[in-house]
Order: structure tokens, then sequence, then C-alpha cells
């Protein structure tokens, strides 16, 4: 039972952090980013290539590797995430139709990106050293490994501080303000361009975030972001674009979901129980649970 | 004033003026036309106008595009039947049954305006659908065809269940995730061939299996889908050219057009759900066919790649036109089936291509032309603004647009003079006028005078006798018959001459103003 | 020195060409009333200074630095920077932020860092001008009145330290009562060494509360303001 | 005769009070104006009165029958129209366009010299072939009346037909709204802010303040009872010469 509650738990961290990233993009510069999958796998490989480095500096464990880690996971997607934006939403943000040119742009990023991962690294997938080490916790009958309670650690850390950040500070109201209304925000000196790039790179780093933390059961491969991509949009949808509240009751909801249908069903219908969720919150709430925005952005 | 009562508010009033009815012999209207054997649409769009230099009616020809078509689409048979090698065939076969499954899922996404990204489920599911009722069941190619319809409209109506209560977004993203769950469908279902990873084989064929190893027979299987395309184009253009398209046309950019539509009675949504079936079954018919050109099915039909390709096809040749997605495809497949040995290469090439018509297009290839003269305009507009006062009446950017440049020269006139009686009122002439309003006046005045009397009668200021000798005032006339003047300010005036010297100082007034 | 001088300033909107050639100067501790009938160009006006047209030509030199210059494409994209110089808008509509609360819609209007940080005493001395406001801080600014909306729209302009405030017409679409309680407040705030533009349709609303009061008739700039005006009362609207 | 009439109308939309307790008779030929502060819920009665807005209480009758439950575009086929504040044309079309789709909206099919009549009585003074998102204001409106026109309605609701337009294009849109009733004996139903407009062509004035009817009656009592003064015009009224009224 633990268990199960405790996978559930990770699964939905990590696909939180990536939902909440698609969210947060969609919701404050009005594109939704396609390419989240290569920003995911963009960090998996720069951890990679740390690992890399510091294996051949002798280093294979410790902190400096775990953090490391982390870091070089978080710095990676963070990069790839203004990469994506300057390609897709600098040159577009302004001209007719952003939404749909930046669903193109994104959707051939990502398309790009894959085979550009398969030119570079090749098809096979890379595992990554142990951030929180191989250890275990026993709680009455089940346990909880060291690298699954780290991954729920840091990513509820960081979504708090995230969301705190959003909250109280300055940078956090204006973008707020730019998801209501852009033409508002820039008569009080937000720039819509500074402010999107800021938001490309936070959402790519909580990606890069979970990239490194699921490269410790899954592993980098050039399509290893496809799933947390289609489920990251699946929980963003029935959380409703743009409601951080909404993303994360789905998180769980879709996380308890997998953990459950993966135990006593079969790992092969995760995929219809995900859909059939969505479409069955889609069916009772058109916006998704917390999806009010989209009225109000219009 | 409903239909069936007598009511007296028809429109054909005793006494109403009649409204005029256009004559004929206007130039602009083209008398005769040729149409298409039983429609109303005409063959070639002529177009009547009048040359104002030689004062002659010319005839030009408005829409070359079914001339580009005719030629385009005779390239497109004619090349591979002339070349001949299998190789060639099989590539344009493949070209024409994705520019034919373009074709439809741009009336989806152009003409219905709806986002939906589950083309390729639909076009699998018929695909599936026919293949597996044809190896189990023996049945021929035109029974796959007609299942391959019938589960297309099967499909379509699925789908466009929520789209009526889903965001355009929303739904966008539900259905991308379509053609991923049928493809876990397939793999989970062993009937459907999930033990040899998704593969049907032994479907009927519409060319037999043992002609296609010579030339005739790949030319036949070729044509085959060289017909399948032009079934495609033709109920793109049924659909997209005819009263629904219309229709669609009106309500289906913004929610203000929405809101237009239905103020105006049309009934948009189930419009956009007709367009949106019809071009369903035609994609399941168009998967039924697949099935019989390669006598069989695979799951590549369903991967995520394969719809991000078709959408860079889309994309390419420019989103909402046939043209459009049959160049897009043509580009794509040309260079992802025929460049085999460049390997991930030729698909990062197509994505870039995309890419770059997504950044520096307005609407892909097709949408070029449009683009390269809006950017002439405007630069031969900032042109013409520099030298001011030659257009001066006109805005510099119509001045390009306006056909008879007589207009511009009268208007340029008017200006010139304006400008010439402006610097002739001064105090003396006002007060030359307040002495005696009629009669011999100085040449200048007399000029201004002249000016003033020729202005159009909207908005002319007229005097207004409330009493006469006593009380006077100032009106504007309408210019429309049966609006009666306006009376301009409050001001009466005791005498005539009062009166039409303060007409006088109110068209000073408004010269100076211009 | 003036505070904002512009010259030769035209601008418009794709093809639509709506201010034309104009020339106007602001003095420091100026209120100036900018009259005119719709559709002549008085919130283009206000838009062109802070680079909201769709195109623009000429020169705008505000307190001796030029942040105007020729522009054809990229609307708002100069905004931020020439906001954050010193200019605050009001716009035209509610350009409010419709789901946050109304203390975080003033807040917003803080922008620079030294503003940020006396916030709370801004907050109090708008609330001073619009008392109706103070007891509707923890509301959602979306779900307020027209006049409430009208009210944070203008407040958050008067968060920022600005040295010059364009307000676009602050009566539109308010009934007659609100929007003279409005601009009343308006023309009492103390705005020191900087100036105000109020762009207003409505002719007596402004009337001996500004220091200098400037027609605009078909994107150009009447000294007479009556003949901007049509020489129609301004409410009447041409019907007799 | 009674042709257009709603009882007790109340509609909420997010926890608000738009409307309570509204109701209204228009007769055929009538001619009646609905005046009130901004957000007193003028637009929102048209949106319950076309269908735009089916979540309500209350009961809409046109012709005596209940029409509480049909969609905007079944009202519109029973001769109930409307048009919009904001001057909305469709975005991709041409004039000639527009029209043919209006035209063609439903069956059964208008005569096309129906549309030159309906643009020839509203004075459209457009070429055909101009794109209708380059039209200005008063054409855009001209445009929408001319296909709301063209198929015979009974009952138009205008909502601010003379907003964004100036002195003698008001006078153009006056003329059809006269025309209208007088000549054709549609019923008009008009929001206006400018209250001068309504004294002139109105035979009937309602004004709205915050969702409840304050007054009801010929123009010249309305706007002159001190009720209506303090809620609404709380501005001295002075009348021009031809004792009309001004707001000045």
């Amino acid at each position: 039972m633990i268990e199960l509650i405790i996978s559930a738990a990770v699964l939905a961290s990590m696909y939180g952090l990536v939902a909440i990233g698609i969210s947060f993009t969609w919701a404050s510069i009005g594109m939704l980013n396609l390419a989240q999958g290569f920003i995911f796998t963009a960090g998996g490989y720069a951890a990679y290539l740390y690992a890399q480095t510091m294996t051949n500096l002798g280093i294979t464990e410790g902190p400096v590797m775990s953090i490391g880690l982390l870091i070089s996971g978080m710095a990676g997607s963070a990069i790839a995430g203004l990469f994506v934006g300057s390609i897709a939403f600098l040159p577009l943000q302004d001209r007719a139709n952003f939404r749909t040119r930046g669903l193109i742009a994104t959707l051939a990023i990502s398309l790009i990106g894959t085979q550009l991962w398969l030119i570079f690294f090749g098809p096979q997938s890379k595992p990554l050293p142990p951030i929180f080490g191989t250890g275990r916790i026993e709680i009455g009958s089940g346990g909880v490994s060291y690298s699954q309670l780290g991954a729920i650690v840091i990513a509820t850390l960081m979504l708090t501080a995230v969301i705190m950040w959003m909250r109280s500070s300055r940078a956090g109201l204006q973008m707020r303000a730019m998801m209501m209304n852009p033409l508002g925000a820039a008569v009080v000196g937000v720039s819509v361009r500074v402010t999107g790039m800021r938001v490309l790179a936070i959402s790519g780093a909580l990606t890069g975030l979970a990239s490194v933390m699921l490269a410790q059961t899954f592993f980098v491969s050039p399509t290893s972001g496809v799933q947390p991509l289609t489920v990251g949009l699946i929980i963003s949808l029935a959380g409703g674009l743009g409601s951080i509240p909404g993303t994360v009751i789905a998180a769980a909801i879709v996380g308890l979901a997998e953990a459950l249908t993966a135990r006593y069903l079969a790992q092969s219908l995760v995929p219809f129980v995900l859909f059939g969720i969505v479409v069955l919150i889609l069916v009772f709430r058109p916006r998704g649970l917390g999806g009010l925005l989209e009225d109000v952005r219009e | 004033m409903s239909k069936t009562s007598s009511s007296p508010q028809s429109k054909h009033l005793i006494g109403r003026r009649a409204w005029r009815p256009a004559w004929p012999a206007r130039p602009d209207r083209v008398l005769r036309r040729r149409r298409y054997f039983g429609s109303k649409r005409s063959v070639l769009k002529l177009s009547g106008q009048f040359n104002p230099k030689t004062l002659k009616r010319e005839v030009v020809l408005t829409d070359k595009k079914p001339l580009f078509w005719l030629f385009g689409l005779f390239l497109l048979v004619a090349i591979p039947t002339a070349v001949g090698s299998e190789r060639f065939l099989s590539l344009f076969g493949i070209i024409c049954i994705y520019a034919a499954i373009n074709v439809m899922w741009t009336l989806i996404m152009g003409t219905a305006g709806l986002q939906s990204f589950a083309t390729l489920a639909t076009v699998g599911v018929g695909s599936y659908g026919a293949a597996y009722l044809s190896i189990t069941f023996g049945l021929p190619w035109p029974l796959m065809l007609l299942v391959g319809l019938v589960l297309g409209i099967a499909m379509g109506f699925l789908i466009s269940l929520p789209a009526r209560r889903l965001d355009g977004l929303y739904y966008a993203l539900l259905t991308l995730g379509l053609s991923e769950f049928c493809r876990n469908f397939v793999t989970q279902n062993e009937a459907l061939g999930g033990k040899f990873n998704g593969a049907l084989f032994g479907a009927g064929r519409i060319v037999p299996s043992d002609m296609l190893t010579t030339r005739l027979g790949q030319t036949l299987a070729f044509l085959t889908t060289f017909v399948a395309l032009l079934v495609a184009l033709g109920v793109f253009r049924w659909i997209n050219g005819g009263r629904i398209g219309l229709l669609l046309k009106a309500a289906s950019t913004s929610k203000e057009d929405e809101s237009f539509a239905s103020a105006i009675g049309i009934d948009w949504q189930r419009a956009r759900m007709i367009v949106f079936m019809v071009a369903s079954g035609v994609l399941g018919a168009l998967g039924a066919f697949y099935s019989t050109y390669i006598g069989g099915t695979s799951l590549q039909i369903f991967s995520l790649d394969l719809l991000l390709l078709m959408l860079a096809m889309i994309v390419i040749g420019g989103l909402g036109r046939a043209e459009g997605a049959v160049i897009g495809t043509v580009i794509v497949v040309g260079i992802t089936q025929w460049f085999t040995d460049w390997g991930p290469w030729r698909i990062v090439l197509a994505g870039a291509l995309a890419l770059l018509s997504v950044l520096y297009t307005r609407n892909g290839l097709f949408g070029l032309k449009e683009q390269m003269r809006e950017i002439r305009t405007r630069r031969q507009a900032l042109h013409r603004a520099a030298q001011t006062t030659k257009y001066a009446e006109y805005l510099p950017q119509q001045a390009p647009d306006i056909h008879d440049k007589s207009l511009i020269a009268g208007r340029t006139f008017e200006r010139e003079l304006r400008e010439k009686l402006r610097g002739w009122i001064t105090p003396e002439i006002i007060e030359e006028h307040r002495r005696s309003p009629l009669g011999q006046h100085s040449d200048h005045l007399e000029r201004i005078l002249n000016y003033f009397r020729k202005a159009p009668i909207p908005d002319k200021y007229a005097v207004y006798t409330e009493v006469p000798f006593q009380s006077y005032r100032v009106v504007a006339l309408s210019g429309l018959p049966g609006v009666p003047p306006r009376i301009v300010d409050d001001k009466t005036y005791g005498s005539l001459d009062e009166a039409y010297h303060a007409v006088f100082m109110r068209r000073i007034n408004d010269l100076k103003a211009s | 020195m003036s505070i904002l001088k512009l010259t030769g300033i035209s601008a418009g909107y794709g093809p639509v060409r709506v201010l034309h050639d104009l020339d106007l100067s602001v003095e420091p501790g100026e209120r100036l009333g900018l009259v005119g009938l719709n559709g002549h160009g008085k919130t283009t006006l206000l838009s062109t200074i802070v680079g909201l047209t769709g195109w623009q030509d000429g020169s705008i030199v505000f307190e001796g630095k030029e942040i105007g210059g020729r522009r054809t494409h990229g609307v708002g994209r100069k905004t931020p920077g020439i906001v954050r110089s010193g200019i605050a808008l009001a716009p035209q509509g509610d350009a409010i932020f419709p789901g946050l609360s109304v203390k975080d819609n003033l807040d917003s209007g803080a922008y620079t860092s030294a503003s940020w940080r006396s916030r709370k005493r801004r907050r109090d001395s708008v609330i001073n001008v619009f008392p109706p406001l103070g007891k509707l801080l923890k509301q959602t600014a979306g779900t307020l009145s027209g006049g409430e909306r009208r009210m944070v729209s203008v407040g958050r302009a008067l968060m920022s330290d600005s040295k010059l405030y364009l307000v676009d017409e602050p009566s539109l679409g308010l009934a007659p009562k609100i929007s003279m309680g409005l601009v009343a407040a308006l023309c009492e705030i103390d705005i020191g060494e900087g100036a105000m533009i109020i762009a207003e349709q409505n002719l007596p609303l402004l009337e001996g509360r500004v220091d200098r009061m400037l027609g605009m008739h078909a994107g150009e700039i009447k000294l007479d303001v009556g003949e901007a005006l049509g020489d129609v009362p301004p409410s009447a609207g041409g019907m007799h | 005769m009674t042709l257009l009439s709603c009882t007790d109308i109340t509609l909420e939309l997010g926890g608000r009070r738009i409307l309570e307790g509204v109701s209204l008779d228009v007769s055929k030929a009538e001619v009646v104006g609905l005046a009130g502060p901004n957000g007193a819920g003028k637009t929102s009665l048209f949106e319950v009165l076309s269908g735009r807005q089916l979540n309500h209480g209350g009961d809409v009758l046109l012709n005596g029958t209940s029409i509480r439950k049909l969609p905007m575009r079944k009202r519109v086929e029973l001769g109930l129209v409307r048009s919009y504040q904001r001057p909305i044309v469709p975005a991709t079309l041409t004039v000639a366009e527009t029209l043919k789709a209006a035209r063609k909206a439903y069956k059964p099919y208008p005569a096309r010299l129906t549309v030159e009549w309906a643009a020839e009585f509203v004075r459209m003074r457009t070429p055909l072939d101009a794109p209708t998102a380059l039209l200005e204001t008063l054409e855009r409106r001209k445009l929408m009346l001319a296909c709301l026109l063209l198929r015979d309605p009974q009952i138009v609701l205008l909502d601010e037909p003379a907003s964004g337009l100036t002195g003698s294009e008001i006078d153009e849109i006056d003329l059809v709204v006269r025309k209208l009733s007088q000549e054709y004996g549609v019923a008009v139903l008009l929001i206006e802010h400018r209250l001068e407009l309504l004294a002139m062509v109105a035979s009937k004035v309602l004004v709205l303040d915050v969702g409840h009817i304050i007054a009801e009656g010929p123009p010249e009592t309305v706007f002159t009872s001190p009720e209506v003064r303090a809620a609404y015009f709380d501005v001295p009224i002075n009348a021009d010469l031809e004792g009309n009224l001004v707001i000045s």
C-alpha cells in the first residue's frame, strides 16, 4: 500500500513539474510549448554529459556529482527553453495567429530535435549515476528508496519555491499580470519579450529537474521526452491550462491512476486509463479542473 | 413581417419609390459565361472592366488558378507515367495518397476551422478495419472502400462530439492524443496483428498482385492513387466553394465572426459538423484505399512522426489551401522518400522547412505572392508619402489601388485650389463681404464665392427663413432625400444679409480647416 | 524646457492613417485637456506617445530624450521601456487584470524598484484619491463595476513615480455622476513638476478644471476647441 | 398588439445579479428605447431576448408563444434579429460574399434581388467587392443591418446603433430606424446612450438601473422624472429651442 502511494507520489511530482511548465508557458505567453519533450531530453543529455566529464575526472559519486547532476540538468533544459523561445517565441510574438504559429513552430522543433539527438547521441539509452544513493527506508510492510524520497522532496520544494516566488515578488506579479492582459501589462512596464523568455527558462528548469530524476529509472534516449510530454499535456489539459492548483490536483490524480493501473491491471493499459480520465474530466469541465483563466484571458 | 400573413408591409407598396436595378450594360459585368454542366459554377472567372484611357471595355481573366491546376495535375500524372520506373511510380503513388489525406485535413482545419489532429487516426481506423475484414472475410476492394467510408463517418461522428463543448486548443490536444491511443490499441490487439508489430498482410487489391510486377500494373496502381487525389480535390472544391464553405467562411475565423454568423441565422455548428463528417468519411475511404494499394496496412500510419511530417507538409504549402496541401506534400514526401540515404537529416530538413515557413512566410508558399505584394505596396506607399502633395487627398497607401488616375489628379487640383484660396482670405475680404454679401465684388472674393457655390450638396450650408424679414437661421443640408436639413447653431439673424454673411463665415472657417 | 515635445507625428494602424503631421508640446506642471469627437485621434495620440500604434513616424522628445522615431511594426515592443522612463498611461477601456485582486492591480502599477518598495504608501494615497477602492482591496478586479474598474485603472497609473500622466477618456461609458467625480479627483491630484494629459470627448467635464485645452479634429490639433467639436454641443451628437 | 414581450427576466452571471424582474412589451411598428448607465444590464437584456444567453429566469414571448428555450438562430428564423454594439462583420469576406452568406443562411433563400433591395434600403455606399475588414464603422453597421433586413424581420433589436458615429452618420441610421417602423411596420427595440436620439424616434422609453426598470413611459415624462434624474442624470438638464433634450 505504502509503495503504491509512494510510486504514485513520485509519478505525480515528476509529471507535475513538466505539466506546470507547459501550463505556465501557455498562460503567460499564450504559446503551447510542444517542444517540452525536446527540452526534457536536453536536460537529460546535459546531465549525462556532466556525468561523463566527472567520471573522466574520477568522481563517480558524492555531493559534487549529485548536485552537479541536478544543476546541469536544470541548466541544460533552461538553455533549451531559451533556445525554443528565441526560435518560436521572439520572432513570432507580435505576428498574427501567434497561437497557431507557435504551436506549429514548437512541433517542428520537437520533430527536428528528436532527429538531432539521434544523430549526435545515437539511439541507445544513456544511464545516469544515482543522485540520492541506493539505500532504502523500510516503513511497515513496504519501503521507500532514497531516490523516490529525494524525487518527492526536491520536486515539492522546487514547486513550492516557484509558487511562493510567483505570489510575492514583483517579477511574479508581472508574470501573473501578463497572463491576464498583455496590453495592460505593457502599459505598466512589463516587457512581454523579457518576461516571456524568463518564463520559458523557468519552466525549462522545472522540466530539466524532472528529466534528471526520471532518468534515474528510465534513462535518457532521443525519444524519452515523448512520454513526459504526452502525460504533461494530459495533466495540464485536465487541470485547466494556466491554473496551478488545478494542475497540481490533476497531477495527483494522474499519478495515482497510473500507479494503480500498473499495479492492478497492466502497464500496457496505462495510456488508455489516462486518456479515459482526461476525456471524462473534459466532458464534465470543458476548461479543465481549474480552468477559469481562459475566460479571463479573452 | 411573417411570410404567411398577408402583411401590408410587403416591399411592393404603392407609392414606394422603386429601387433601381443594375443595368447589364455596366462594364464590370460579364454577360456570357460558361458553366460546368449541371451546376451554376463558372469554368473560368472572367470580369469586365472599363479602361479609362482607351474608353473601351476589356474582358480579363481574373482567376488563372484553374489553368495552373490543370497544368500541375497534368505534370503530376504525366511525369511518373512517362518515366515509368517502379521507384518513381511508387513515390508518386505515395505523394498522391498523402496529398489526398492532406487536402481533406485542410478541409477540416481550414474550411471547418476545427483544429483536429485526428486525421491519421481516422485514416488508420479505415485502413485497419478494411484490411481486417478483407483478410478475414475476403472482402473485395469496392466493399473495402465502402467499409472505410462508413468507418470514417462513424469515427468523424465520435470525434466531433467533444468539438461542440471543447475550446479550440483543448480539442487540438485531445485529438493529438488519439492516434497514440489507436496505436496502443492495435499493439494490444492480437487480431489486428499485434503479434507482427501491427502489420496486416493479404488484403484485397484493386490492381491484382500478379500484375504489379509489370510496368502496366505499376502504372495502373499509380493511376488509382491519382484518381483518389482527384476525388479528394473534388470533394474539397464541392464543399469549400459551395454554400457550406461560404457560411463557414463567414463564421470561422474568430468569436466575433461567430457572433455575426449566429445573428444572421447561420447554423455554423451544424455546417462545421457536416464538413467534418464528410471529410472524415473520405479520410476513412482513403485509409481503406491505402490498404488496397499496399495490400495490407501497418502501424506506421498511427505514428506521431508521420503526423508531424504531414503537418509540416500543410504548413509549408500554406494552411487552408488545397494547392498548398498538394505542393507541400510533393516537397516533403519528395525529400523524405527519395533521399533515403540521408538518414535522419532528411527529417531535420523537412522540419526546418516547416519552421522556416512558419517563421518567415505569412501562409506558406502560396501566401508568398500576397506577402510580396503587400511588402511592395507598403514600400510604394512610403515612397509616395515622401512626395507629399501629389496624392494628398488620398492616403498614400490608397493611391496605388486607385485605377482611375484622373480621380487623383482631380483631388490634387482641388487641394491646390483650396490652398490658393486660403491665401486670399484677409480681413479686408471678409469686411467687403460683410458690407455687401450680394452684388459686385473684387476678383479674389468673387473667386472664393464661386468655389463655395460649387460645393457638394451634403452638408452644404443654407439659410432658413423662420419668419420672413425678421429671423433667419443657418442650416446644413443633409443631401439625402427625406432627411430635413439640420440646424447648425442656435443663433438667429435679423436680416438676410447677416445670415448670408454668417454662412460665408462658416464656409471660410471650413476652408481654413480643410 | 517642455516636458514632452511632439514634432511631425503621423501614426495609424495598417493602411489607415489617423494622425497627420501634428505638433504638440507640454510644459512642466501643466494639466492639458484634449477634446475631440470619437475617431478623431485622441486615443491614437496617447498611444503614439507610448508606442502602441500600428506604425508611427516623427519625433517625440520626453525630458530631452528621443522616444519616438519611425516604426512600422512591433506594436508595443518599446512600450515598457517608454513607460519605465516615466510616462504612465491609463488606457481607454479597462486594461486591468481581471483575475488579480484590486490590491495586486494597484501594486502592478509600481513597476520601478523604488516605487515597489514604497507601494504601501502609494496605495494609501491612491485610496485617498478614490476612497471607494479602500473597501475593495481584496476583491477580484474582474467582478468590479465599470466605474470601479476605471478607478483601478487610473489609480494604477498613479502608483508609479511618473513625470507624465496620460488619461484616456476617463468618462467613457460611465454615468455622468461617476465620471464627474472621477475627473474632479484627477484634476485635484498634485502632479508637481510633472504634467497630465486628459483626453475627453465630453467638453464640459474638463472646462475650467484644466490649464489648457486643445481640440483634435481629423487627426490634427486645433487650438479652437469649438471647431474640433464641429460646432455641435458635445453630447448632442448632431441630432436636432 | 403585442409582438415581443418578456416577463420577469432574471439573470445571474458569475454570482452577480445582472437583471432582476425585468418585463417589457413591444408592439408592432413601435420603437421602444432602452436607456440606462453602463452596467445597468441593457446589453444583457438583449442577450436574453436574442437567445445568446439561455440560462435565465422568466419567459420570453414572441407573438404570444414562448421562445424561451429557442437558440439564437431559431429566433432569427422567427423574425427576431439583433445587432451588436461593436460593428462586427466577417473578417475574411467581401461585401458581396457577406450578403450572399446572409441570403443563403437557411432555407428558403430569398431572391437575389432582395439583397439589392436591402442594400438600397440601408443606403449602402460601398463597392460590392470591397473586403469587409476595411469598411468604416457606418458602412459596417449598414452591412449588418442589410444582412438582418433581407429576411423581413418582425422585430429588430439594435444595440447602440449610433455609437462611434458622428452627426450626419447618425442621421442616416436614424432614418433607417424610422423607415423600418413607419413604412414597414417593423418593431424596433433600441439601446441608446444619447437621449436626444431616443427622444426623437422612440414612442416609449425604459430606463434600466442595476438590473431594474426604474422608469417607463413616453420620453418626455421619463427624462424629466426626478427618480431617473437622481439615479442617472445627476447633471443639469437644459432644453434647447426645439424642446429637445440636451444633456450638457
